[in-house]
């Protein structure tokens, strides 16, 4: 089949549904408005629940990608999507434009900008980071507060731009949870002295093996699990955080002092995916993220023909649930064109 | 702490407030405690920065204590507050300009219960209607005195004759700002800076060449809570929340508080001689308090007004030992002379007069 | 004070930094499975103290974990070892034996007191 | 007959207050109340969501209503849009109406609100007013408001007052007309009828605890409720 697909977006979704789509024997022009592939997936050191490295998986979608029938357009955005009978003109920001029999939106998520939860200080207090921020760290083998030593006593506060109608988010994101416990582990293993608390208001451990690292977050390296929200962090004379929560379990509130608080931003629907909402005429749900046509068995569908969805820009997913929806996604694709393709011919 | 992040918070909540034409209504609390900060207010808006202020003789509390305190019920309150808004009216204004901090947010919280809930609108309009005869329209612009003075800032800083700087150091004056609950927790949009960073009173710091500090407890209530004060029984409660600020700010060494709530600043004032009768714990720097100010007592003072037209001999806590820092002159014996001295016929008029 | 009628008001606040959590720390060293507890109340649920009494074994656990020793120490009595609760459990944490270490360590710190 | 859980409903501010709670904790860790009394919001908000009228009667009778400050630091941060501290002012309302106030410690102290506060409001127009803000009430206020009590004509006139004068100013006389219309706006809105169960469900307490009350604040109770405090409001 001579048809042409363009995927836009070239992290995790967008290029498992570009490599799977090539090996289907379409021509596809892979879009990403970034220098590089590879998302979110290129800032992440260790993968949940297993700990791998997130290397790996990039290495995985690379060599994926490299495929004669797959076009790479790094630094490049769309600018416009125009629909004529069964084709779509896509034109990008290098003024290409790119005739598509169908395009897949790969757009993914952009991280819950955590300065807007004010009561965390975070871009105000110096010892407040972000999971995104802890992952950097992680990455450069370098754990350190502000004035450049280990930190020994870490909070980690959950549901950051989740859950929270405050910052009109009434969604779980659902990979928090597990970050966070992930994060506390890789935090007691680079600094064994250090004592970790995480703070939750429910413990969402609903991925395969997520509860298993949870009870070995308990059992082999003690962190402590307290059962509230942090109302609102402060910052102390000597640069300490100081965070006020209620023991929702004894009924009492707690005040704590600790070197470095870490926020577990949340998930929200892309800029760049509101971008091409607009410029595409696709709709978006009640979070914000892209609308499907159904719930249960047609997540890969947007309201458009021909138009596919893959990956988180329709919900926060994690890895192993992102490459599948990119894969049932690419069967959307082709079911679609052999649709009509048959409707030409009969 | 990175002042950066603060600031791109305060420009997010930056709110509307009217040039000119003010119609004003008084604080149950501050006329008795504070008479001098409301006369300064006025002198402010009228003397020096030459704004059309008005003042009805028939105007009366909002109940808001009476409210906060649950023996008024929210009906009344809003009828109350109504014919406040109808006495506005009569008189030709439409920006509307409280002293007291409760009463703002009450006006704040009934005018988003109107939006929200027309039908109890019309019922509070038909309630006034059968009680006076009366008819309002809702005020084109709510803001509160201490918006007013923040809006006009670098007006006053212009005309300053000191600023908030140690006279013999250079260095600025460490000022802890401490704002009114029902400022903007309630309603964050509806304050300047918001609810967690206000800058109300940060603004006016920064502006007068003072230090603002940021202390763990800076967000934490002085305590009043209403019947937790009223009932002397209940007292204990409210003097516990003064001191766990006292206590969260000493590291900081702050040289006086800036208040813009008729509570606070009295709480905060009184509470200290408390705790020195009680466990003999004295806070501030010179074994004498800490002082503490009103928005209009510190915009008076940086203007140069007579601190004993301002009224700072009703404090518990001694302000001279501030004034001598900043390099004030004052009249040590004046400070308790109830004798109609030339100075106060620069401030008599503003009992009356009208404008 | 008479003077003014009231005395300044004693916070209830969970102050975690000036607690000290010995008896925490012995229990995790001679009963590790306390660390497990996921505090989901099926012990207080199935308590026969709990039925009759204010007693939370739930939050016994807890106030141990936070240290907030003399809470814990009016309470530590009042279980009666029955060991149901060891049945529910779903994390598998001995529980009973949780008790008695706290009551061991309770006895430790009187001797050394004495 | 409705039940309570309805009746709460009729408050706007319960209306306001109350979507979903999912007891996080947020409005007790931050708040004031929570701090120094044996009390939690988020139970609070709890116990009304689930429509129980039984432990809705439970909290209507109880201390724990009445020790929030209405501050509202909770309604600034709750992650689901509530107000506990809104849902505590229609209890406290719902309390009052139906006479429940006056089993507890805490709230039979609403009459001393009612005789200090309620009455100034129709009496002078204020919510408090210097002459009824003495020492022997509020001994904290401290030695400067003996000297400001004890020349409080020359200290006001000194710094710019209008004491019980006529026209606009500070602490100025309300006008008869104004205090009469303040008083025909209690009596159609249910103020007034606030006021007087306040005091009728006190005066039956009052007999009950074998106390003497009549006017004002110089009898056993009003000294009883304005003063007593049986040290067990926090745990």
């Amino acid at each position: 089949m001579n048809k042409n697909v363009v995927v836009i977006g070239a992290g995790v979704a967008g290029m498992e549904a570009a490599g799977r789509l090539a090996i289907a024997g379409f021509a596809v022009s892979l879009i990403e408005k970034q220098e590089s592939q590879g998302g979110h997936l290129n800032n992440w050191h260790q993968l949940f629940p297993d700990r791998r490295d997130g290397k790996e998986v990039s290495e995985y979608l690379r060599k994926l990608t490299q495929n004669d029938r797959i076009k790479l357009h790094t630094g490049t955005s769309i600018e416009k999507i125009n629909h004529v009978k069964n084709i779509y003109a896509v034109t990008t920001s290098s003024g290409e434009v790119l005739n598509a029999d169908a395009v897949v939106v790969a757009t993914g998520f952009d991280l819950f900008k955590s300065s807007r939860k004010e009561e965390y200080g975070y871009g105000i207090y110096d010892n407040v980071i972000t999971s995104a921020d802890l992952e950097g760290m992680f990455q450069s083998g370098k754990i350190i507060m502000h004035d450049g030593r280990a930190p020994e006593k870490i909070g980690i506060v959950h549901c950051v731009g989740s859950r929270d109608e405050k910052v009109g988010n009434l969604y779980c994101s659902k990979l928090c949870c597990v970050t966070a416990v992930k994060q506390a582990i890789e935090l007691r293993e680079y600094l064994p002295a250090s004592k970790v608390f995480c703070f939750y208001m429910d413990m969402r451990m609903g991925g395969s093996m997520y509860e298993e690292l949870y009870r070995e977050a308990q059992e082999k390296y003690g962190i402590s699990f307290i059962r509230g929200k942090v109302s609102e962090a402060s910052e102390a004379i000597n640069n300490k955080i100081k965070i006020k929560v209620e023991d929702t379990l004894v009924g009492r509130p707690l005040k704590m002092e600790l070197d470095l608080l870490v926020l577990m931003a949340g998930m929200e629907m892309s800029e760049g995916g509101k971008r091409i909402a607009a410029v595409a005429g696709l709709k978006t749900g009640e979070n914000r993220f892209f609308a499907v046509a159904d719930q249960h068995y047609g997540s890969n569908n947007s309201n458009l023909k021909g138009i596919f969805l893959a990956g988180t820009c329709v919900a926060p997913m994690n890895i192993t649930e992102t490459i599948s929806h990119a894969r049932a996604a690419v069967s959307e694709v082709i079911d679609y064109l052999n649709s009509t393709e048959k409707q030409r011919n009969g | 702490m990175k002042i950066d992040g603060k600031r791109a918070i305060w420009s997010e909540y930056q709110k509307d407030i009217e040039e000119d034409h003010y119609f004003y209504v008084r604080s149950c609390i501050r006329q008795n405690f504070f008479p001098g900060s409301e006369v300064a207010f006025l002198r402010i808006m009228r003397d020096v920065l030459k704004k059309d202020v008005y003042e009805h003789p028939c105007h009366t509390t909002c109940s808001g204590i009476g409210y906060h305190g649950d023996v008024v019920p929210v009906d009344t309150a809003m009828t109350v507050v109504a014919r406040q808004f109808a006495l506005m009216t009569e008189a030709g204004y439409k920006n509307y300009v409280p002293s007291c901090i409760t009463s703002f947010g009450l006006y704040t919280e009934i005018l988003e219960t109107w939006h929200h809930f027309p039908e109890v609108e019309e019922r509070v309009r038909k309630h006034l209607r059968n009680a006076t005869g009366r008819e309002f329209n809702i005020p084109g612009n709510l803001a509160h005195a201490s918006d007013i003075i923040y809006k006009f800032r670098k007006e006053i800083a212009a005309k300053a004759k000191y600023t908030l700087v140690n006279k013999e150091t250079g260095e600025p004056l460490k000022v802890v700002d401490h704002i009114g609950c029902h400022y903007s927790k309630m309603f964050p949009s509806k304050g300047v800076g918001g609810a967690e960073y206000p800058y109300v009173l940060a603004g006016m710091i920064e502006e007068w060449g003072g230090e603002v500090i940021d202390y763990p407890e800076r967000r934490h209530c002085c305590g009043f809570g209403f019947r937790q004060y009223l009932v002397q029984a209940n007292r204990g409660y409210s003097v516990a929340c003064s001191r766990e600020k006292f206590e969260s700010m000493k590291p900081f060494k702050p040289d006086m508080i800036l208040t813009n709530c008729p509570g606070c600043p009295m709480f905060l004032d009184r509470w200290q001689y408390v705790i020195n009768e009680m466990e003999g714990t004295t806070y501030g720097q010179n074994g004498e308090g800490i002082p503490v100010f009103t928005y209009e007592e510190l915009a008076g003072l940086v203007l140069g007004f007579d601190p004993w037209d301002l009224g700072l001999q009703m404090h518990q806590i001694n302000v001279e030992p501030l004034l001598d820092k900043i390099g004030i002159e004052y009249s040590p014996e004046k400070k308790f002379s109830l004798n109609t001295d030339p100075a106060v016929s620069k401030v008599k008029h503003f009992a009356k007069a009208v404008y | 004070m008479d003077k003014f009628g009231f005395t300044i008001s004693k916070g209830r606040q969970i102050d975690y930094d000036l607690n000290d959590r010995f008896i925490a720390e012995y229990i995790f060293e001679h009963e590790p499975s306390f660390r497990l507890c996921i505090e989901c109340g099926g012990c207080s649920s199935t308590c026969s103290t709990g039925q009759f009494t204010l007693f939370s074994l739930r939050e016994l656990h807890i106030l141990i974990k936070r240290g907030e020793n003399d809470k814990a120490r009016q309470n530590i009595r009042k279980c009666m070892l029955c060991g149901k609760c060891m049945l529910v459990c779903p994390r598998g944490v001995n529980t009973r034996n949780v008790v008695l270490l706290a009551r061991q360590a309770f006895q430790k710190e009187n001797e050394h007191a004495v | 007959m409705e039940n309570l859980f309805e009746l709460l409903q009729k408050d706007i501010r319960f209306e306001e207050g109350l979507n979903a709670c999912m007891n996080c904790g947020v409005c007790t860790a931050i708040c004031p109340a929570a701090e120094f009394y044996d009390y939690d919001p988020r139970k609070i908000t709890d116990i009304v969501q689930t429509r129980d009228d039984n432990a809705i009667m439970e909290l209507l009778k109880s201390e724990t209503i009445w020790y929030c400050g209405e501050c509202m630091s909770c309604k600034t941060r709750c992650p689901r849009g509530n107000a506990p501290g809104l849902i505590i002012m229609a209890l406290r309302g719902l309390s009052q109406d139906l006479g429940l106030f006056t089993e507890s410690e805490k709230g039979r102290q609403q009459l001393a609100v009612k005789r200090t506060v309620g009455d100034s409001i129709l009496n002078t127009g204020y919510c408090v007013y210097l002459d009824g803000i003495t020492t022997a009430l509020h001994p904290e206020q401290g030695p400067v408001w003996e000297w400001v009590q004890e020349n409080r004509e020359k200290l006001f006139e000194r710094l710019g007052g209008n004491y019980k004068g006529d026209g606009p100013g500070i602490l100025r006389k309300i006008p008869e007309e104004t205090l009469d219309e303040l008083k025909k706006i209690f009596e159609v809105t249910g103020g007034l009828e606030r006021y007087e169960k306040i005091e009728y469900y006190s005066k039956l307490k009052a007999e009950e605890m074998d106390l003497d009350l009549d006017e004002g604040i110089d009898n056993e109770y009003f000294r009883q409720i304005y003063t007593y405090n049986n040290g067990c409001h926090t745990r």
